[in-house]
């Protein structure tokens, strides 16, 4: 049993993983055949995954619900939003829009979620604003040079600021162009040298956390 | 309390209402300042102009509602472009809650230049997976997408026609808002399928695509609601990019004042720290 | 104008302003707002998943043109279900290691070719280029990215910033100097990126502020000023009430 | 673009005969060989309108590193070779071929196109000298190359009304089960997994040296001053779940924190987003404090979950920094748009603030609004520093390594691309091709 429910699924992440990344070197058509239907699998997969990250939200405010406690109306809300929004999109067949007119769900989409969300973010821009106010402060010298690039970047990107101060654009594009771009450079070198150790492990099952709790 | 420290605690409230002003003014009453085009924008727009009539344009809309201001107006104007020189376009998303979104965006612009969808465009929707899709497509497009978005078969898309993989694809533009956006596209898709590729991005991810550039991987970059607006001057047709850029100007402007004046509160309130401290001892 | 357009202007309206309310405190009406959004998002990305997953790319190939062996997908994708069932959750296992296992496979290849041969051949350039007619020199330009001065500063900049994240040798000596340099050079980048986010958040707001200011046409009948005000007469109400409240809340 | 006149072959210049090898095998004989004969032929001359002949040294063979449909054919450059004249490409089916005028044309360009060095294939799969002609011919529009059949096919050289064909020469598609031009990723992949493998080992066997994090004196201080105003310390541990590194990394420095608060016998406070999260740090929270020998102190509350929402969660922390004040507010793991919120509210208590993420996108606010920022990878070496975990230092370490080796091909290349300009030489390549992805 437990070569069942711990080794096979250390065993497929082994072989799964040795058998696509050497995909990437064999060109012959059977190793693409492979690639194509596995990847057509995992577009399916990801359509299951995407149940299981709603269905525990499902859960957290069904408990609330059910225990009635602090906030539970929200909850109603968020479910009922929720049940009538499945109700809509279901009865127009989960499309926007037919021939470009707009449907029921459509409507739900347009009117509700996309001001919803697009407004979510846009407070962002009032607190940046009390942030650069109250604390963007240049406590160290690498703060003072952070702060002053920003500002150069700021003036450099807009209109005025290229108007007021005409080298801030050139500067800006340099700054962005050259350092900026170096410095991303090493960070993606170093993030990638993690990344492909982190699958080294993950295949060679020296890192497990993936495969979550549950009791053995 | 110094007059800086009592400065420094006003209402954040007070702040707001100037952030507010400041937005609202320039886009109530415009002055239209002049923009200059930055290579980067430059490169998407020389390139889709060299492009033969009648080559293939995918355009994947990577957004959602959160960033619709930014990449919105991408969107439009290269459809847009792509419509005028007569391209055959793909749109396409990764992105689940953008669907709807994208959907209308390419509708509204092709109805606009007369466009017809399964002849001159095809809007294929979107289906999960992320960095599989690109992969998929780059394999069989029809495996991928078995229908477009108003549920018609690919397969025998007038506009589809000599199209497989992502191998025929001339030109494909990537307006990414985080991930699978930009990167997924190049590591996924023109790594191994070698088509052209460019991104368009909101402001955040910009600055992490330069490396990108530089080494060519991607060919151009429409950088946020500035990088939109370039590319509405270039296509000779101002829209809502060109639109905000002056709100966009006044509050620039009103963050850089506002952190010089944080720091020199800031710095004044240290030497008086530092004097007392100074005298105490 | 189409009336569903009119009430969605006013819903729309409401909506934003709600969500603005957070500026002033966290209320009820920001609560409602946020949960509401949850809700139907949740239900969008429901709805979209089975109309592509389910009758796209499952139910329409295995009908119509008998592709079986898309069952398989179907197969794991239901194991990784199973992680509900307390009984059967170490089955989901198989599903995790599936997925899991095909990603990392993916990843390796393409992350050093995409990510690390790519970025090293750009940054290994010569340090001299041939000018025609000049032949070998050495190009001051700052503002040609591939000029010789910009080439030494990349290399510079990615090598101290590699630099900077080695964690199994002392930043002393030469080595200190190095990973100052290295933290300068980051400080910079993070400041672009201080920039470029502060544009985009600006952004966001320049395109809601758009849309209210588009919803004061009288077409619309005018929501955005209606209901801004109304919003803000709740938040006095409210206001009001609670600070009636507090004393008795805390004693 | 280097060389000038580089295509027109020289007098003397030998050309490469011999059987072609698609493999890496004689690669670096070959190399060598090219690289004089490049050299060798810099002061060329084109001359205009030379007398047309036949393409030399036609050859043709499956291309090789590919999935089939594809053939390459290699010919010898020409005097005439100029915008002037032009190269066609012919193709027929089968092994004879009875009159090669009426062999199809599938391909048409300037004789002054094509060479091999034009290509990108790198040194160890050119199948000859760079001053060669080559075309490859796929599959696709107008022309189907089917795998296992047998081809003629043969170029013919145009000049006006002139037209000279070569003698046909046949090859057959296949498809290959090796992509040879990408073999420096592979090296590169099991070179770099070796590293790691070994690093690991090393770390199980024997202690590694990591360098002691600045960010964590910070942490001490930070609780030191804690206790001397008797406030309250904040911890949180970010938005994601445990499966993600930067959580884990989060609750082990959670634990070193736990353990200062606990000898200082200071409050701690640490508000969660994901109760999976709040239960494993509440183990976390009581085994550190009863490695400091105070578990009495301990407090099962002292962990809490406030909501999973992104802006309730952030609503109700700066809700409890503004009443609590705490005197040091800790950030670790990863954050979204909800950081600037935080830290800003923070910041305007007066509260000593560090934080470490991996969040690059919030980093920048971090860095202007904290004391002390870990930045990105900082906070796994300071988590592997201090839990001591094998694993973790053992890649940490790989990847050092791995860095390192990095920085020196950086160096290196830099020194040898400058000196092949420098002195107008193609051996550099040999080393630079390496580190090039070549596909």
């Amino acid at each position: 049993m437990i070569f069942l429910r711990r080794q096979v699924p250390l065993l497929i992440t082994l072989i799964t993983g040795i058998v696509f990344a050497a995909q990437y070197y064999v060109p012959h058509p059977a190793s693409e055949q492979m690639l194509t239907s596995v990847t057509k699998w995992l577009q399916i997969i990801g359509g299951f995954a995407l149940v299981l990250g709603v269905s525990s939200l499902f859960h957290v405010h069904a408990i609330k619900i059910r225990r009635k406690e602090a906030g539970w109306g929200y909850s109603f809300v968020l479910y009922v939003s929720m049940l009538g929004t499945i109700a809509v999109g279901l009865w127009s067949n989960g499309k926007e829009a037919v021939d470009g007119t707009m449907t029921a769900f459509g409507w739900i989409y347009n009117f509700m979620m996309v001001p919803l969300q697009g407004t979510m973010f846009a407070i962002l821009a009032f607190f940046i604003a009390s942030a650069a106010y109250r604390s963007f402060r240049a406590r160290s010298r690498e703060a003072a040079v952070l702060l002053i690039a920003a500002v150069i970047v700021m003036m450099g990107r807009v209109p005025l600021g290229e108007y007021l101060l005409p080298i801030s654009g050139d500067l800006s594009q340099w700054i962005l162009n050259v350092l900026n771009a170096s410095v991303r450079r090493a960070i993606l070198i170093g993030v990638s040298l993690g990344t492909v150790a982190l699958s080294i492990k993950i295949i060679f099952s020296m890192e497990r956390s993936y495969l979550g709790g549950g009791k053995e | 309390m110094t007059f800086a420290e009592r400065m420094l605690k006003i209402d954040r409230r007070i702040i707001f209402l100037v952030i507010g002003f400041c937005t609202l003014l320039p886009l109530l009453y415009p002055v239209g300042l002049p923009i200059k085009i930055s290579p980067e924008v430059r490169g998407v727009y020389d390139y889709i102009e060299s492009l033969p009539e009648g080559s293939v344009f995918l355009l994947s809309l990577d957004f959602d509602p959160a960033s619709k201001p930014e990449l919105h107006p991408q969107a439009i104007s290269l459809l847009r472009h792509a419509f005028r020189k007569n391209l055959r376009v793909i749109a396409m998303t990764l992105w689940v809650s953008g669907t709807g979104m994208a959907d209308q965006v390419v509708t509204q612009v092709a109805r606009e230049m007369g466009k017809e969808s399964g002849k001159d465009y095809v809007f294929l929707g979107w289906s999960p997976g992320g960095t599989a899709v690109i992969i998929n497509m780059g394999q069989d497009l029809y495996g991928a997408f078995p229908a477009d978005y108003n549920g018609k078969p690919t397969k025998g898309l007038p506009v589809l026609q000599g199209i497989a993989n992502l191998r025929d694809v001339s030109y494909a533009v990537s307006l990414g808002a985080g991930n699978p956006g930009v990167e997924a596209w190049y590591v996924f898709g023109k790594d191994k399928y070698k088509f052209e590729l460019a991104g368009g991005c909101t402001g955040v991810m910009a600055p992490g695509l330069y490396p990108l550039l530089r080494s060519g991987q991607i060919n151009g970059l429409i950088g946020g609601l500035r990088g939109a607006a370039e590319y509405e001057i270039l296509i000779g047709q101002k829209g809502k990019a060109v639109a905000g850029m002056d709100a966009q100007s006044a509050t620039h402007l009103a963050i850089i004042v506002l952190v010089i004046i944080c720091n020199v509160f800031y710095l004044s309130l240290r030497k008086t720290t530092r004097q007392q401290a100074h005298s105490g001892t | 104008m189409p009336v569903e357009t009119i009430i969605g202007a006013w819903v729309a309206t409401g909506l934003t302003l709600f969500i603005f309310t957070f500026l002033y405190k966290d209320n009820p009406l920001f609560k409602l707002a946020e949960n509401l959004y949850v809700g139907v998002s949740v239900g969008y990305t429901i709805v979209k998943t089975y109309d592509t997953v389910v009758v796209q790319l499952i139910w329409k190939p295995i009908v119509e043109n008998g592709e079986w062996t898309l069952l398989i997908p179907v197969a794991i994708g239901l194991l990784m279900l199973t992680r509900y069932v307390p009984k059967a959750a170490w089955l989901s296992r198989y599903a995790f290691a599936f997925i899991v296992g095909v990603g990392s496979g993916l990843a390796i290849p393409r992350t050093i070719s995409s990510f690390i041969l790519k970025q090293i051949e750009d940054t290994v350039r010569p340090l001299m280029m041939l000018v025609p007619g000049e032949g070998v020199s050495f190009t001051w330009s700052l503002l040609n990215p591939a000029s010789s001065l910009n080439t030494i500063i990349i290399l510079v900049g990615v090598s101290s910033v590699l630099f900077y994240f080695f964690f199994s040798v002392e930043h002393t000596g030469p080595g200190k100097i190095v990973a100052r340099t290295g933290i300068l050079f980051l400080m910079i980048a993070f400041g672009a990126a201080f920039g470029y986010t502060v544009m985009a958040r600006m952004s966001l707001l320049i395109g809601r502020l758009t849309d209210l200011i588009e919803f004061t046409d009288p077409s619309y009948g005018r929501p955005s000023l209606w209901l801004l005000g109304l919003t803000i007469l709740t938040l006095v109400v409210m206001s009001r009430r609670s600070s009636n409240k507090q004393p008795k809340e805390e004693e | 673009m280097r060389g000038k006149g580089l295509g027109v072959k020289g007098k003397g210049s030998a050309v490469v005969q011999g059987p072609v090898v698609s493999g890496v095998a004689g690669s670096f004989a070959r190399f060598f060989f090219l690289a004089a004969c490049v050299t060798g032929l810099s002061h060329s001359v084109v001359f205009a309108q030379t007398p047309l002949a036949l393409p030399q040294d036609v050859r043709a063979f499956d291309t090789p590193s590919d999935g089939g449909g594809s053939l390459t054919v290699l010919w010898s450059p020409a005097p005439y070779d100029s915008a002037a004249a032009r190269y066609q490409v012919l193709l027929s089916e089968g092994t004879t071929v009875p009159d090669p005028a009426a062999m199809k044309v599938v391909a048409e360009f300037p004789a002054n196109q094509h060479y091999v060095r034009e290509s990108k294939w790198p040194w160890w799969t050119r199948p000859t000298t760079g001053d060669q002609h080559q075309f490859t011919l796929r599959s696709g529009r107008g022309v189907e190359l089917k795998d296992g059949t047998t081809y003629s096919i043969t170029v013919a050289a145009v000049q006006n009304d002139d037209r000279k064909i070569a003698t046909p020469v046949q090859a057959t598609p296949q498809p290959n089960w090796m992509n040879w031009n990408q073999v420096n990723n592979l090296l590169l992949a099991l070179l770099f997994g070796g590293i790691v493998f070994y690093a690991i080992s090393t770390a199980r066997k024997r202690e590694i040296f990591l360098r002691r994090i600045p960010g964590l004196d910070a942490v001490d201080e930070a609780i030191g001053r804690a206790t001397e105003l008797g406030k309250p310390i904040l911890y949180l541990t970010g938005a994601h779940d445990m499966s993600d590194p930067s959580t884990i990394a989060a609750a082990v420095i959670l634990g070193r924190v736990a353990k200062r608060t606990a000898a200082y016998e200071t409050d701690l406070l640490v508000p969660h987003r994901d109760p999976i999260t709040m239960a494993v740090c509440q183990e976390i929270t009581k085994q550190a404090y009863l490695e400091a020998g105070k578990p009495d102190l301990y407090k099962d509350d002292s962990n809490f979950f406030i909501t999973s929402d992104q802006f309730s969660y952030t609503a109700a922390v700066d809700g409890i920094m503004l009443r609590k004040k705490p005197a040091a507010n800790f950030f670790m793991g990863a954050y979204f748009a909800e950081a600037l919120l935080l830290t800003e509210t923070g910041a305007s208590t007066g509260a000593i603030q560090i934080a470490g993420t991996d969040s690059d996108h919030q980093l920048p606010f971090f860095v202007t609004t904290c004391d002390y920022t870990l930045i990105g990878e900082e906070l796994y070496a300071a988590s592997a520093y201090l839990s001591r975990e094998p694993v973790q230092v053992g890649t940490l370490r790989g990847q050092d390594i791995g860095k390192a080796l990095i920085l020196g091909v950086l160096g290196i290349g830099t020194l040898l691309a400058t000196l092949g300009v420098m002195l107008d030489a193609q051996w550099p390549q040999l080393f630079l091709d390496l580190f090039k992805d070549v596909k």
